[in-house]
């Protein structure tokens, strides 16, 4: 496998200086892009040089778009005909369907897009089901912080800080194991108390719970005196 | 904050130009116009501390790291802390520090050597001070190639997101997002503002002037009772700063009664 | 595509032997599998028959996945050998590399995903109007480049080396999640520690941390230059 990424490594080391002409020191977020505002200026790119250039932008624009992408609008950007990028985008339908992919290329809503083949359904069913989630939803988060911060805790006490009931988000955090009932509180209705698991210490890397990081030390960090 | 807030680094940032290559030394320093004043201000955002402030101080005068002339440099490096003067000084609080470092450095390369030592048994009082910025500047070109990672990563894009990511609103979460949650949260229920302590920190400029009035005040001064009164590593390089500048503008004068006693200062006249 | 969503519910009523059913959902939409939350289905796959299937399924799995997805958690959805998986993801890379295509399977933060190919980042740009939002200060680099190199690693230490205070840049490294907290160092005050995180190594392309170059090799180069 490291052979192959290897060469990977080499490829991408081409290009640095003629990126850095327009960067400022600026870190792509995955997501960025999403809601990207133009620049306007130098965004002219070159011109498209063969036929199997041609079809890999096509292939990389169909890639990155958020919608199901035109022919019309990918003629728009490459500055080429209709009639060629069409052509283009057969001749990769072509390509996917003959090499037996696991993703197709397929005409939605007016336009295309990448997608899991039907046949396939099943395995991408299973291991979305199956992917391990070391992440919370916010809701779930503040509950865990609260029995973090506050444990031994019980669901009303909870209520009382959230200013939300958490039922959900208890019986989550019970199941992803992050929390564990720590007995009943002497008082009326007795209820159930809840504090952190050791599997709580595990995931966020915590020898035990002194090594939480308290308000002092956000503080410190806040305002910039460490 | 001891350093420039990221909030205003992109006046800055925006007018450097990166080098594309592993570029060592340290940057240039800039006037900018301050919106809020006629002044014009010296960009200090630029150096990224003391190490890089001397980096590019060395870098400058073309000498060589290993055998830096500590007192040019010293020389330099304290003018430039003067031209920071108006901004805002706990900026400055670790480029002092240095300061205070170079000065120690040059009064011990004004010593005369031990003619008894032997050559080999002496060491350069400049060396741990080279070794910090041999060690610094490694970081420092190591940042550079963070950078043109970053640089290239950028022209590498992932796929949009689809329905089943957006179907998982989750957040990774580390500790820290654990206690921010948490604070948040407080801070709803409670709606309380949370009575903050000032940590006072005193300018160059009111330091000067404490040591000017309690020379005045009482004709003569004990430097040690002056600098007793700091109550911080900073604030008492700061008081050793204010002395010497004082000393240099020839307000005051220093002397000493007898030889090793207490070191006083008077209003000179 | 909002049809598809509204069925994300707790529980939804797929009849998943209807493959028919099935079939029409993918095609309604490539983000179909997020409905997939039928409690009752079968989930355990279909076996793999070929290699040439095994391939594809890989492909789909790493196009659906969120995050770089490892040959080791393949494996373990497909219930085959990683070894197996891994010879299926070289083989993948291989294809990829040979068709000219615009995209590229490439290893990142012990994962695979795929993404478009540098080569074409000028006209994704143009396509995307795409402007980087996230930026670093060159203060902030230095810092993430010192606790890189030297993790776990307190702020003094972090001051030691670059001999300035940084707890701006820790703020930002961390609202930025580049950085996580380490637990707390054995010593007076126990300062809180800090690494790279696995946002680290996918927002510079890093297989692992091991893939940095040693801080060693900086120091001809860092003394070549003074």
């Amino acid at each position: 496998m490291n052979e192959v990424t290897k060469q990977q490594g080499t490829e991408q080391a081409v290009d640095v200086d003629s990126l850095a002409g327009e960067a400022e020191l600026e870190l792509a977020s995955r997501e960025s892009f999403a809601g990207a505002e133009d620049e306007g200026a130098d965004l002219t790119p070159l011109a498209v040089q063969s036929m199997g250039e041609r079809k890999a932008i096509i292939e990389a624009l169909i890639y990155v778009s958020d919608e199901p992408l035109n022919a019309k609008s990918i003629a728009e950007v490459l500055k080429e005909d209709q009639s060629v990028i069409e052509a283009g985008i057969a001749s990769l339908v072509e390509e996917f369907n003959g090499r037996n992919s696991g993703l197709q290329l397929r005409e939605v809503a007016g336009g295309w897009q990448f997608a899991t083949r039907p046949e396939y359904h099943e395995h991408v069913r299973a291991f979305l089901k199956w992917k391990p989630s070391a992440k919370l939803s916010l809701a779930s988060l503040e509950t865990l912080a609260v029995i973090a911060y506050k444990q031994p805790i019980t669901v009303p006490e909870i209520l009382d800080i959230r200013g939300v009931q958490s039922p959900s988000s208890i019986k989550t955090l019970l199941d992803k194991k992050l929390i564990v009932a720590k007995g009943r509180k002497e008082a009326i209705g007795r209820p159930m108390m809840y504090g952190t698991s050791k599997e709580f210490l595990i995931q966020f890397g915590l020898k035990d719970l002194s090594e939480l990081p308290s308000i002092e030390d956000f503080e410190d960090l806040a305002s910039g005196v460490v | 904050m001891d350093e420039t807030p990221e909030s205003l680094e992109p006046a800055v940032a925006g007018d450097v130009n990166l080098p594309t290559t592993l570029n060592v030394a340290g940057s240039t320093p800039e006037l900018v116009a301050d919106i809020h004043s006629d002044d014009l201000k010296i960009v200090m955002g630029e150096f990224d501390g003391p190490l890089d402030l001397l980096l590019h101080l060395i870098r400058q005068e073309q000498v060589n790291i290993y055998d830096i002339p500590v007192a040019r440099i010293t020389d330099q490096y304290l003018s430039y802390l003067q031209q920071m003067q108006n901004l805002d000084m706990a900026v400055a609080g670790d480029f002092l520090v240095m300061a205070a470092t170079l000065i120690e450095l040059k009064t011990k390369m004004l010593l005369p050597r031990d003619p008894f030592a032997a050559a080999e048994d002496e060491v350069d009082p400049r060396h741990e001070l080279v070794d910090q910025l041999l060690e610094y500047q490694k970081y420092k070109a190591a940042a550079q190639m963070l950078w043109s990672r970053a640089t290239v990563e950028r022209a590498v894009f992932k796929r949009a997101e689809l329905e089943t990511d957006k179907n998982n609103p989750e957040v990774v979460v580390g500790v820290f997002d654990l206690l921010k949650v948490f604070q948040d949260i407080l801070a709803r229920h409670k709606d309380e503002v949370l009575l903050e302590i000032e940590r006072e920190e005193i300018s160059m400029a009111e330091m000067i002037e404490r040591l000017r009035n309690m020379v005045m005040s009482s004709g003569e001064l004990n430097l040690r009772v002056f600098f007793e009164r700091a109550r911080s590593r900073r604030e008492l390089v700061v008081a050793f700063l204010s002395v010497l500048e004082l000393v240099r503008t020839t307000e005051i004068r220093l002397f000493q009664r007898e030889t090793f006693g207490e070191i006083l200062a008077r209003v000179a006249s």
